[in-house]
């Protein structure tokens, strides 16, 4: 989570800067989902996740360089510089983006299951998704489609309560996400998406149940985004007191205290910590910053496919 | 159309279509086919009749009423490794899965910077003259050669609906499939033995010196008639089928107007922006100097198309507009 | 009812005779729901349907003369010939067509009971749909959007158990459609579809409710196809026995035993109904044969609207 | 490229859409906004800052991501009396909402016999440009420009940005709206006192008599910059802006190229079967002989839009593209 953390952190640095550019999501507040629910996936399972995924790839286990040379367009990128921040691709940890279609990664959830599933394979397919999402027909059609031919998919919905400007409360008529899921046939816990331990344990036994042919499963995780929607969110439509509550429960912060009081983390080890993520980060700039731009003359490669034809 | 020295077998279009996927989901355990009906019902088409006996419900999946999902799902399957056929019941509702087909199966090997490929077939019915309706009758065939990442192919004739679709599959990029819904009934000689056919070429289905008919999938059979007629009143036509839209052959469609100097293009999509205006740009960008006339489009009327039988035939592409187009031109 | 079978009998007998082209699709076994429904509606309330609407147009009060000439495709039809079977269409009773795609007309009625809502009128939209487009993410969207803004909207799902060859049990995975319903915050209940009373019955109260400002309500009617879902239609899906089991509750038959046994109608009144229906069939055909063309030279009229530019 | 002897004001484009949706609020209550964060938000470009608190969240209305609902009710709220405005955030969302505008918005008047009109205006942000990668970069005008009985503009000055849009409200058909991203920030002199513009015809912005560059929205800036670079090597380049793509003027076309015998065409979109095709067909078709030199087409490479700022550029029209050609064909 710290790695995210002070990546992330970085990174609106170097937006100001302009070595990022276009859209830029934050995910910093949001970290002990992705950290809890990758630490119970298998190296040979899939991820999905949304333009807001720089947590997820780093957490997936992506090198931070290839990331961030990717947000600063260099041809060491993950995705060449094509991408940029909200298309992060990695073949080596199966993570299939990236994808800035809200509700547009989840039918791809439910092929890359149903692949899993007709090769008799004991794969699990997570997806991640905002609640905002869930308004959108594609959560619904594939949400049906999962549950009906029983596809050994993770549903991860990241309830921070806003899409964009706009709150849960006035986006769904029923702001119950487990009711939605129920209404799929499909099982469904609410988890406290600041907790990673709880995270991580939920996740655990809901990839359990999946691989062993329990059907999809459906975690609404509670969390917050701390920061702007994007780099471009003045946030009229929150109040600083409700950002600063939320605070109170940052999964850092809650993970530190949790640990210390086990006595298992000392503050040395927890500066340790800091000062081996802040070198991870500052090489993946320097890094970034070496990279070299894609040679223009390859725009036109793999509009199509370059072998196999 | 077909070389006279080898056997043929005659068949309809609807029976090569089945026999090729039957034949691809024989040879290769990671092809399926899934869609709406495609199993219990038989294919609204009756494509896959006896499809579902033969390889069960897990290859040949009856989906929903949910086109975005299934479609969206062929294109999560093929980036698993599988080789999916998606057949989308008709091109109208395609309009529904647009979202999967152009922000992701069209995108993610290029944003991926090469990583991921997505092999997937999609099959879908077009066009119109069945008395079904303005929302029954779309042609956007055009709409689709617009998309980069995607191939699109218009099979006209049983041999090219027989050997399309293993190019097809073999293809590792998507590759949509518009099989015109008045083609299906119709018969043809099917060459014996025969073999998979490229998806990058036009073919001259009939040869001529005087003007191109250039065509695609339904409106061959038009373009052909319209040949005929022309011939008795001594106007000897080429007929070119594109067969691909994308990427479009424009080497024959500049050798043969080339070679003719005039040129009819026959659509039955609507003419503003669509497949024809992409043709006849071509011409007048790479052989203006060619042409002995102007250019002429014989498409679809730019409306909505109408039930009743009169007003249909009045909206679409008729051999008696192509004549007059050609006899126009070539004075 | 009578009327509706009838009509549509008659319908199935031009198809033969090549007098009604395109697709036609009949609605012999669910007259009930149109009828039962229709009762329950003022006449400036709105009405959305499928592809299925005869019953709907007729049991609305849109003549049979003009609903016939339309699917002769004769100009004196109700769409002008233009729409045929799937497109019918009439603004003096307010029946918004005639939806040939699947789950299409639901966001239409959303805005249409929008409008109303907007402008402080007391009216109802009545949308039907079959229950195999509640897969579609339209249906979704559509549900969510009327509950959230408390909408005016009855949704009437006509639930013949397939969709095409498809049974509602290999179409979604939970096939409980007032479950559905409730995951929206939406009030729903399931009624008989073959009992024309209980429809009625069930209607009035739900109007009743969404014209008082209570909110859209979901009405699941349970019914039956008595015949193929087309002209094209093979049924290999279904057995002969369960289509007879089915029409055991034919809903004519049903509301007939019903009015005999409470002695409301005598078999001269029974008799003098199916002539007098009988009549208006044959004057509806009579009518759409003396129908004329529209001339070819229209066909670019309305394509953009005549007046108001 | 506004009369210089009225007064005028110096505005945004952001501003002048934002006064045009004010006043018609004002004048008509049976305008609203609806959209995805038109209000609490203050629109994804901020356009409609300030309207929530001056109308109210009944007009100026937050949707969920429910693009295809929300479209689909703004066509029925139109048929039902209303007067919509509709913002779908960008065109690359409206994938998802094109069965409602092609099966119903642009198919209901026609279908229904002339009964049932959509008084409906969709307004979408388009374009490429600002490094937000392929999924969010499309251009799809063409696309849109190929359906019947839907209208499409794309202002491309201050005064289009604000003077098209009354029109558009009192069109009884449905009117989408393409407002190029690129250009919310843009500066222009808004003539004053203003008042509507109309819907179907384009502008000359700046007269020539060597070449046409005939363009629209986002890229008439590049055109008119290219037309500069021209002017000092001694070529006069007259720029067309199209302003609406369905209808076509394609009178002012001909008109112009009839004049300077040489055009290049500018589009944003994908080259193939695309607005630029049907502008080049429409000259093939009838002003072939009045070219002194093939047509030539300046629109975005045919890849999906790559994210690095550099890669962007070289996907996208540039001005120096379009001098280059215009040098090519003028000779
Ligand atoms: C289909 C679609 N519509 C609109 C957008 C613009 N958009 C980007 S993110 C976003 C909000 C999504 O909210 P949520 O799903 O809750 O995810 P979060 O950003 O909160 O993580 C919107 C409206 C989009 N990318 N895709
Ligand atoms: C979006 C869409 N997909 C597919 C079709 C083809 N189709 C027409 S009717 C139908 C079945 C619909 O079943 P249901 O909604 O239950 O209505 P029913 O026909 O049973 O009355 C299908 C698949 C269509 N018209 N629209
Ligand atoms: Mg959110
Ligand atoms: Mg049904």
């Amino acid at each position: 989570m710290l790695r995210i953390r002070r990546f992330e952190e970085r990174c609106a640095q170097l937006y100001q800067a302009e070595k990022i550019r276009g859209f830029l999501h934050l995910y910093i507040g949001e970290e002990a989902v992705a950290v809890g629910v990758m630490e119970a996936l298998q190296p040979d399972d899939a991820v999905v996740a949304t333009y807001r995924e720089h947590g997820h790839a780093l957490a997936r286990g992506m090198d931070p360089k290839s990331v961030m040379a990717e947000m600063y367009g260099k041809v060491e990128g993950c995705s060449r510089g094509r991408g940029g921040s909200m298309h992060l691709f990695d073949a080596s940890t199966r993570f299939y983006g990236g994808n800035a279609i809200v509700g547009g990664g989840l039918p791809l959830a439910v092929g890359l299951a149903l692949a899993d599933r007709l090769e008799d394979r004991k794969r699990v397919t997570a997806v991640f998704f905002g609640e905002g999402a869930v308004a959108e027909g594609e959560f619904h059609e594939s949400m049906n489609l999962a549950a009906l031919w029983h596809l050994p998919v993770l549903f991860c919905c990241e309830n921070n309560l806003y899409a964009m400007g706009t709150a849960l409360g006035r986006s769904e008529s029923q702001t119950r996400m487990t009711l939605k899921a129920a209404s799929y046939e499909m099982s469904a816990w609410e988890v406290d998406g600041m907790d990673v331990v709880a995270v991580e344990e939920a996740a655990r036994r809901a990839v359990e149940s999946v691989r062993s042919g329990g059907g999809p499963h459906f975690l609404e995780f509670r969390t917050y985004r701390f920061r702007a929607h994007s780099m471009f969110d003045p946030e009229l439509y929150r109040s600083k007191e409700e950002v600063e509550t939320w605070k109170e429960r940052d999964p850092i912060d809650l993970l530190d205290e949790r640990l210390t009081i086990d006595g298992i983390l000392t503050g040395e080890e927890r500066a340790a910590m800091e000062d081996e993520v802040a070198e991870e980060v500052e090489a993946a700039v320097a890094f970034a910053e070496a990279g070299t731009w894609e040679p223009v003359e390859e725009l036109t490669r793999f509009v199509y496919s370059e072998v196999g034809r | 159309m077909t070389d006279v020295m080898t056997k043929t077998r005659t068949i309809t279009y609807r029976e090569a279509v089945r026999e090729a996927i039957r034949e691809a989901m024989q040879q290769d355990d990671r092809v399926f086919l899934m869609g709406e009906d495609v199993g219990r019902y038989g294919g609204c088409y009756a494509v896959s009749k006896g499809l579902l006996e033969e390889f069960g419900p897990e290859r040949v999946r009856d989906t929903p009423l949910s086109e975005s999902a299934f479609v969206g799902a062929g294109i999560g399957a093929a980036l698993g490794g599988m080789r999916p056929i998606v057949e989308v019941m008709t091109v109208n509702f395609s309009l529904l899965a647009l979202d999967q087909i152009v922000n992701n199966a069209a995108l993610y090997l290029h944003m991926s910077g090469g990583q991921f490929n997505v092999p997937l077939v999609i099959r879908m019915a077009t066009g119109a003259g069945r008395q079904v309706g303005a929302q029954h009758s779309h042609s956007l065939e055009g709409w689709y050669a617009h998309i980069p990442g995607i191939r699109v192919v218009t099979p006209a004739t049983v041999e090219d609906a027989r050997w399309m679709l293993p190019t097809a599959l073999s293809d590792p990029d998507p590759v949509i499939i518009f099989e015109h819904s008045g083609l299906y009934n119709s018969e043809g000689e099917l060459p014996e033995p025969g073999g998979p056919v490229d998806i990058v070429s036009s073919r001259v289905r009939q040869a001529g010196s005087d003007v191109s008919l250039i065509t695609y999938g339904g409106n061959l059979p038009k373009a052909l008639a319209a040949a005929e007629d022309l011939a008795t009143v001594g106007v000897s036509a080429e007929v070119l089928d594109l067969r691909v839209l994308r990427p479009l052959d424009t080497e024959a469609i500049l050798a043969s107007v080339g070679a003719t100097h005039h040129a009819v293009i026959i659509d039955e999509g609507w003419k503003t922006a669509g497949i024809s205006a992409e043709i006849a740009a071509c011409i007048a960008e790479q052989a203006v100097w060619e042409l002995d006339a102007p250019i002429r489009r014989v498409c679809s009327a730019e409306v909505p198309i109408p039930y009743a039988r009169h007003m249909e035939e009045a909206a679409l592409p008729q051999v008696s507009a192509i004549v007059a187009a050609a006899r126009e031109i070539v004075g």
